[in-house]
């Protein structure tokens, strides 16, 4: 399904025509708590490669992301390579290959490092142990420990392991720099773009110099509604666009 | 069986009753047929709910029998008004105040001995008649002028124990429940056998516990001549197995009181070996009233059981009351004290001084009949011979 | 502020070690390292919420080491969390009032009522004004966006009134458009409150113009304390925390 | 000294039969964070249907007392089972909720027993073995003392091994965490929840039937006086542990056997009074893991 | 300042989702809450219920099925002052539980208390009435200051079981019958002798009535202010975050510690009442079950409203008196015995109703009645969106703290 090579971090031409869409959602919306928090939202997650979300605060990014995994109550279409999956419950949406990787990180913090790996197991798959710890060593070293004493980025390891354990079809990765060391930051910037060459990423993102790195696409979102698509580069290159939308007027030269 | 429906609808629905009541009071001086209002309040839900059918299938035969079937004094009906107690003072308490309230001169009932002490209460602080039912505690005999009881009392149990003491056996060991009835019957045991020159000790067993083996073993080595056992509750077949497993009845002849049928089984392989005093059972006393008693019961659908007489005594005692007293709680009381009567015990005395209700008791054993139990008279114990020491006070 | 010989252990496992350093009053010193190096850790037993192995916290001169959190709070100490600690199902002015009642004295009391006019209240509304939540006093704070939620913090901790403030990571999950907002709201503390502010940051475009000094720690040990240029001159810091030159 | 061992004996036998109970509600509260008031009902239901299908069968035979424990860990199984899945679920991350419905089952099924089997206590009757006694150090113990230990530590074994060799132990502690978190993953956490609900009734409906010979009666209210000395056991021996549990099990038994016996029976106001000294002082209980 | 303009930028942008937010609820009284109009309503509105019930007695009103006579009777007055006491006593929960989050399984302890209390004191020290209930009342303060501080060194379940500890204690104790005090299981009798003629008697019934309702007022009265003051506002956010009120400088032990004792007392109080009311004092009262009806009654009228505590108190106490007169009724035994013999268990139907009440009607008979107010008035609307509170949301989990 996803073809063994994939330009790395460079031109956002390659992802173009409806065909080349892993994931496409269709006037969505959700709510949480009797309140509508996604209003319409359209997005497709391109076959390969980086897909980033954009948008402020609160304008329903993570909401849409849950959304698609079933874990709010939603309305629309989200078809997953030709598969209707919106009205599935949420551990058959990740059984058909949908990975997950929430904003706060969601350990299990009772567990221990290993068991939030074991757990995470899918029948039916291979499990990309070396993968995980060729990425991420510190994993082994803490396999004992209870996820919840880790600092907070340790568990946001933990979280992104867990996702690229298993064969998925698509990776949903929600803020995952979010409190993470400027090294770690590039680290996980390395670890998403190891990560699409595999498999097609829809990624949530506040540091705009990651979303650079790698997205080939935008989708950006206000108020509930995406009001955005293109090529990352394109729009991360327009201030204008950028200061309307995100607050923020991003130079030519990627300084945020 | 439509005595029954009758109860239902005046229990359906307290407005009805409440005006009836009204209208009771208005139009007493009228005389003529207003029913009289008698309230009974006792288990028909919770712990001792069997005790509650026994005790009202009794009731309602002895009305019948006193009334010669009619239900009526000079052509008034008896109107009965049942209140369910599940059991639970506050409950009883309640139901007493409203029945009060609504001018009931007569109450009746409850089988629970802490709440015949709460209605005994409530008849002196509001002065009308209460005739208790099978509740067993000493304590209401000549608590006040109001309070008479249908049944027998603790005293009278363990002095029908007295019974199988033989000559110069004398060191008597009570194992009880250490809560108010066990207490009350060690109470009961010194007094009548430690006057008669028995040595009392007991071995009293925490309420809360489950397991008696450790007693029973205790109750061995105190190398007793008679074991007086007080015990009531579901852990009594328990209690029984632990007695036999360490070997106590080898030691001494055991007594305690029989309780009704469905209790039979709990006394399991050892009911052989056990001597009962009883209150009652069908077969016990031999006299027509007994017999009239059965009769009615049974036809009635219910079996006749250990309870049935307290009711229909209350039922005759009702009778009684109300046809010298006419509704006069005063009056009522001077019919009732003194007074001696043939019930389905046999001759039966309301003592004046303390309302005690004399009445003779019963030895017996069980013996097995294929799968189940049947209860055999050994002896019957005159009523004054376990007539119970006279109340001070009152 | 000033600790000495700070150490944690947790079963065996050296958290923290022999961490010493002084934070004069009224400068802002920033916190970095790389994830898991102990900064929150520092924060805890800083703020009482950990008790250390060894070592002593020295507020205003006072030793604090063995006092609790409330009492550190009370001697001035405020601080924020590493993910946002609000009341959630109070509204934001009630999360804001109960901070403002705490340095008004008898914040406990059975007998004073919370009003319309009140100190507390009336100084929960400026505040709350001041960080830019002036319009959201009636949202219940645990409905309040991410960034929304930092701020709220920021304004519970002015309300407090500290001489001291430790902020954990103000910056993370903020969208880009509002860290500029937040970084001032942030040198206010500074400036117009006077607090002695020591802050984790991982933004370090918002730490470095902040901050007048800039602590390092890698594996529960300090490595530098020093102005900013100096540590991120430091080859170690650039390797163990930057990584490749940004 | 034979005392002494009588009581020890005994007391041991009490504690396995408060284990029997505990160790289901033990964990059903250690996954899953539900107090379980509903707990006693399953076990009077086990301890019911057990006695009635021994005395279709023959209550003295061994055949009768053998199917009777087959049938009262199955109605536990079944009763439970659907309280997880008609009640609880419902309430999924709601703890107080789902404590507080299983309050409401408990005292609506004690009264809807009590209308069906009455409130008399019923007398079950096993093979004749069970009745005799041992003699151990001049002491007679009764033989339904052993059974009662033996079917304890199957049980506990049983439960032990399922939860360390088999994925759903991990599961559930994760689920009861952050149960979105593990459907995400592509769990279906609920049958592995309603697992744990199955198989502590299964357990407490064995319980049932060895309590209901143990105690001599069986009647709608034995579970719930079990239930509250199954709470401090568990809460003693602390969330989650079943080993805890255990311990706690035999722990407290003994205490109250000792102190009934030798200290004016006061039992049970040493057993609470044990309770607070070790949550006061071991909040999370003698075994658990720190909450 | 800057964060001002972006914030209003920010706001264009956001404004669709903000709209469609509501407010959060306001603070009782807080600023900005309300318009004289609807506080003098609040206002009315209780003072005309208490009135209303102070006239009762001299009413002459039927209820059929639900009151057992016209109100003026003995029977009805008698029910609806235990419903008052019990009101009471699921205020002083209420406080406990719904503002504090305090899960406590040993609340009966101090009603037992105050019953069981008053009678001894009375009988033994001989005193009257009045001096009697001041001394249980110190009694109960002192008592509820020491074990609330031992019991308050926990949190969560393990709380719940320290209270259950002490209660059970307590409960062992009353039924031990220690020096004769307490009458064991039997129950210990009012000591008439102490107490004033118009409060003994069943003709003197609406006297109690008035009592109860005096009492009840009062404690309505104490949980509002406990709960109005700022430690009970602070107690509201020890009950979110316990952690966070220490980092602002407060200590939520002092906070939990009056509110644990303002409860207790009250719960005192109100046992004193019932001692009076049925003339004794039964173990029961001390007893788990107890608390559990507390909790019950709590539940069903809404978790965290104090109206809805007394309503639940109310339905409660109604409905276990009356479905056992409905039990006994030949409608009942009429039916095949599928129907029969459930619905001839008044507690079968209280439990069904309660587990219906946790899982359909999470805010209880208090979001019903703002339910059913919502079809009138705006402002109901407004406060039934914003959702009600659930009783999950007030106890705080063991390990809640980061
Ligand atoms: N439990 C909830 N109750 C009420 N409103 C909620 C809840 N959860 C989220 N919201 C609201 O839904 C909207 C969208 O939230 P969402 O978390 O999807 O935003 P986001 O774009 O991911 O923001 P951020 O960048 O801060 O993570 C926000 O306005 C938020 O306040
Ligand atoms: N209870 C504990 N048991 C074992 N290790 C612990 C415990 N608590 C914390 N740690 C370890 O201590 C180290 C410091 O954690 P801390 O949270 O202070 O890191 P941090 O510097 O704040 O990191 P981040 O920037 O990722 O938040 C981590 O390696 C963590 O795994
Ligand atoms: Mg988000
Ligand atoms: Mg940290």
């Amino acid at each position: 399904m996803t073809p063994a090579s994939v330009p790395e971090t460079t031109a956002p031409e390659a992802v173009a025509g409806s065909g080349d869409h892993i994931l496409s959602v269709r006037g969505l919306t959700a709510h949480v708590a009797g309140q509508q928090v996604v209003e319409h939202v359209d997005l497709e997650v391109a076959a390969t490669g980086v897909t980033a979300l954009l948008g402020r605060n609160g304008v329903g990014k993570t909401s849409t992301i849950k959304a698609i995994m079933g874990l709010i109550g939603r309305s629309g279409t989200i078809d997953l390579a030709g598969q209707d999956i919106s009205t599935l419950p949420t551990h058959k949406v990740a059984q058909l290959g949908v990975g997950y990787v929430p904003e706060d990180r969601e350990v299990f913090s009772a567990l221990s490092v290993s068991e939030n790996l074991r757990i995470a197991e899918r029948k039916g798959h291979d499990h990309r142990y070396e993968l995980v710890y060729d990425l991420f060593p510190e994993l082994k070293q803490r396999a004992g420990q209870a996820a919840g004493t880790l600092s907070g980025g340790q568990q946001q390891m933990v979280s992104l392991a867990r996702a690229l354990l298993n064969d998925n079809r698509v990776l949903l990765v929600d803020e995952p720099t979010k409190g993470l060391a400027p090294r770690l930051v590039q680290e996980v910037g390395r670890v998403l773009a190891r990560a699409a060459e595999v498999v097609p990423v829809l990624l949530v993102e506040q540091n705009l110099q990651v979303v650079r790195d790698l997205a080939h696409h935008a989708v950006v979102l206000t108020g509930g509604r995406s009001v955005h698509h293109g090529p990352a580069a394109e729009f991360l290159g327009d201030p204008d666009l950028t200061q309307r939308l995100l607050g923020v007027s991003t130079g030519a030269e990627g300084s945020i | 069986d439509d005595s029954d429906a009758d109860n239902g609808g005046s229990n359906d629905d307290g407005g009805t009753t409440a005006e009836n009541a009204g209208g009771d009071g208005d139009s007493e001086d009228a005389g003529g047929g207003d029913p009289y209002p008698v309230g009974i309040i006792y288990s028909e839900t919770g712990p001792l709910a069997a005790y509650g059918e026994q005790y009202k299938a009794g009731l309602e035969a002895g009305i019948d029998y006193a009334t010669d079937g009619t239900g009526e004094i000079d052509g008034r009906a008896i109107e009965i008004t049942y209140r369910d107690d599940a059991g639970n003072q506050d409950t009883a308490v309640a139901a007493a105040k409203d029945l009060i309230g609504q001018d009931y001169k007569i109450l009746g009932g409850t089988i629970v001995s802490g709440i015949a002490v709460a209605m005994a209460d409530q008849a002196e602080q509001n002065e009308i008649l209460y005739i208790s039912g099978p509740a067993a505690v000493d304590a209401i005999t000549g608590v006040n002028d109001y309070t008479f009881r249908s049944g027998r009392q603790s005293l009278q149990d363990v002095a029908a124990a007295g019974s199988f003491l033989e000559g110069d056996a004398n060191k008597v060991v009570v194992y009880a429940q250490d809560n108010a009835f066990g207490q009350g019957n060690l109470a009961a045991v010194d007094a009548v056998l430690g006057a008669n020159g028995a040595e009392v000790s007991s071995v009293m067993v925490p309420e809360d516990a489950t397991e008696f083996t450790p007693f029973a073993a205790q109750l061995k080595d105190a190398e007793p001549d008679m074991i007086f056992v007080a015990w009531a509750g579901a852990t009594s077949a328990n209690m029984w197995q632990a007695l036999e497993q360490q070997d106590v009845f080898d030691v001494a002849p055991v007594v305690t009181g029989l309780g009704d049928s469905v209790t039979f089984d709990a006394y399991g392989p050892v009911a052989e070996n056990i001597s009962f005093l009883n209150h009652y059972f069908p077969g016990a006393p031999d006299n027509e009233v007994n017999t009239a008693m059965v009769e009615a019961v049974e036809e009635a659908g219910s079996t006749p059981d250990l309870f049935t007489p307290d009711g229909f005594v209350a039922g005759q005692m009702i009778v009684q009351a109300l046809t010298e007293g006419d509704g006069d709680v005063n009056a009522m009381i001077d019919a009732l004290e003194g007074w001696e009567f043939e019930g389905p015990k046999g001759t039966t005395t309301i003592r004046e001084s303390d309302h005690a209700l004399l009445q003779e008791m019963y030895t017996a054993s069980l013996v097995a009949d294929g799968d189940s139990w049947v209860p055999e008279l050994i002896d019957t114990v005159p009523a004054e011979d376990v007539a119970p020491p006279e109340a001070s006070g009152k | 502020m000033e600790v000495s010989d700070l150490s944690l252990k947790i079963g065996g496992a050296q958290i923290l070690e022999d961490i010493s350093f002084t934070v004069p009053t009224g400068e802002i010193v920033g916190v970095i390292g790389p994830n898991g190096a102990g900064k929150t850790t520092l924060f805890n037993l800083i703020s009482g919420v950990m008790t250390p192995t060894t070592g002593r916290v020295v507020l205003d001169g006072r030793d604090v080491t063995n006092r609790s959190v409330t009492q550190r709070a009370v001697a001035g100490l405020g601080r924020t969390f590493q993910t946002s600690s609000v009341f959630p199902a109070l509204s934001v002015e009630e999360n804001v009032r109960l901070a403002a009642q705490v340095s008004e004295g008898r914040a406990l009391s059975l007998f004073t009522f919370p009003r319309r006019g009140d100190r507390a209240t009336s100084r929960a509304r400026d505040l709350l004004g001041e960080v830019g939540l002036g319009d959201r006093m009636g949202f219940r704070a645990g409905d309040l966006p991410h960034g929304d939620k930092r701020k709220l913090e920021i304004a519970m901790l002015l309300a407090t009134d500290p001489s001291v403030v430790l902020l954990d990571e103000p910056m993370a999950g903020v969208a880009s458009g509002d860290v500029a907002g937040l970084t001032e709201v942030i040198r206010s503390l500074h400036t117009d409150h006077g607090c002695t502010v020591l802050m984790v940051e991982h933004h370090m475009e918002v730490l470095l113009g902040l901050v007048e000094r800039v602590a390092v720690l890698h594996f529960g040990n300090l490595l530098a304390i020093d102005s900013p240029d100096a540590v991120m001159a430091d080859p170690t810091v650039q390797s163990a925390y930057l990584g490749e030159p940004v | 000294m034979s005392e002494v061992i009588l009581l020890a004996v005994t007391g041991a036998g009490l504690g396995a039969i408060y284990f029997l109970v505990a160790s289901g509600l033990s964990l059903i509260y250690g996954l899953m964070g539900v107090l379980n008031f509903a707990h006693g009902v399953f076990l009077s239901l086990g301890a019911f249907l057990g006695l009635e299908v021994a005395q279709r069968l023959g209550a003295s035979s061994w055949t009768g007392f053998a199917v009777s424990l087959l049938v009262g860990a199955l109605a536990g199984a079944v009763f439970a089972a659907l309280t997880e899945r008609v009640l609880v679920q419902k309430l999924y991350n709601r703890h107080i909720e789902q404590v507080l419905v299983t309050v409401g089952l408990g005292l609506a099924a004690v009264a809807l027993f009590d209308g069906i089997w009455g409130t008399d206590p019923r007398f079950p009757r096993g093979p004749a073995w069970l009745d005799e006694t041992s003699t151990i150090g001049g002491a007679n113990i009764p033989n339904i003392v052993f059974v009662a230990i033996i079917a304890a530590a199957a049980v506990l074994a049983a439960i032990v091994l399922f939860l360390k060799h088999t994925r759903y132990g991990m599961i559930i502690r994760a689920g009861v965490e952050n149960r979105s978190m593990v459907t995400a993953l592509g769990i279906d956490v609920r049958n592995a929840f309603t697992l744990v609900f199955t198989i502590g009734g299964a357990a407490a409906g064995i319980g049932g039937v060895l309590a209901s010979h143990h105690f001599g009666y069986v009647s709608p209210m034995l579970g719930q006086t079990l239930l509250i000395f199954a709470f401090i056991v568990t809460v003693i021996g602390g969330l989650g542990s079943l080993i805890g549990a255990a311990v706690a099990s035999v722990l407290v038994a003994l205490l109250q056997q000792f102190a009934n016996f030798y200290l004016w029976g006061t039992g049970d106001f040493a057993v609470v009074v044990l309770l607070a000294l070790v949550l006061l002082t071991r909040p999370s209980g003698l075994m658990g893991r720190k909450a | 300042m800057t964060a001002m303009n972006t914030q209003k930028a920010d706001e264009k942008v956001q404004g669709k989702v903000a709209a469609m937010r509501k407010a959060a609820r306001a603070p009782q009284d807080g600023p900005g809450s309300q318009g004289t109009r609807s506080r003098l309503l609040a206002l009315i509105v209780p003072v005309g219920l208490v009135v209303l019930l102070a006239c009762l007695p001299l009413l002459n009103i039927s209820i059929p099925g639900v009151l057992p006579g016209a109100t003026y009777t003995p029977g009805t007055l008698h029910m609806l002052a235990l419903a008052m006491v019990m009101a009471g006593v699921a205020l002083s929960y209420h406080l406990l539980f719904g503002v504090a989050g305090l899960l406590s399984f040993g609340h009966a302890l101090y009603f037992g208390l105050g019953a069981y209390g008053l009678g001894i004191v009375m009988e033994k020290l001989e005193l009257g009435l009045v001096p009697a209930a001041l001394v249980v009342i110190v009694a109960g303060l002192v008592m509820s200051t020491i074990l609330g501080a031992v019991s308050l060194q926990v949190t969560g379940i393990p709380f719940a079981m320290v209270t259950l500890a002490f209660a059970q204690a307590g409960f062992v104790l009353v039924r031990k019958n220690p020096g004769g005090l307490t009458g064991g299981e039997e129950g210990m009798r009012l000591p008439t002798d102490y107490v004033p003629d118009w409060l003994v008697g069943v003709a003197d019934t609406r006297n109690l009535y008035w009592v109860a309702l005096a009492a009840l007022v009062l404690a309505f009265v104490i949980v509002t202010w406990v709960q109005r003051s700022r430690a009970g506002h602070v107690a509201e956010a020890v009950r979110e975050n316990e952690l966070r009120v220490q980092v602002l400088g407060m200590r939520p032990f002092l906070v939990k510690l009056a509110i644990f004792v303002s409860a207790s007392v009250i719960a005192a109080g109100m046992g004193m009442v019932h001692l009076l009311l049925n003339s004794g004092a039964v173990p029961h009262t001390m007893s788990a079950e107890f608390t559990i009806s507390l909790l019950l009654m709590v539940v069903l009228g809404g978790v965290g409203s104090r109206w809805g505590a007394v309503a639940g108190a109310f339905v409660y106490v109604i409905l276990s008196q009356r479905l056992a007169v409905l039990a006994q009724s030949s409608a009942i035994d009429d039916l095949p015995a599928v129907l029969a013999i459930p619905l001839s268990e008044p507690m079968f139907i209280l439990g069904t109703i309660f587990i219906l009440v946790v899982m359909f009607l999470p805010g209880g008979l208090a979001a019903l009645g703002l339910r059913v107010r919502a079809l009138f008035s705006r402002r109901a609307r407004a406060e039934l969106d914003e959702g009600t509170r659930t009783p999950g949301e007030l106890v705080q989990e063991d390990g809640q703290q980061p």
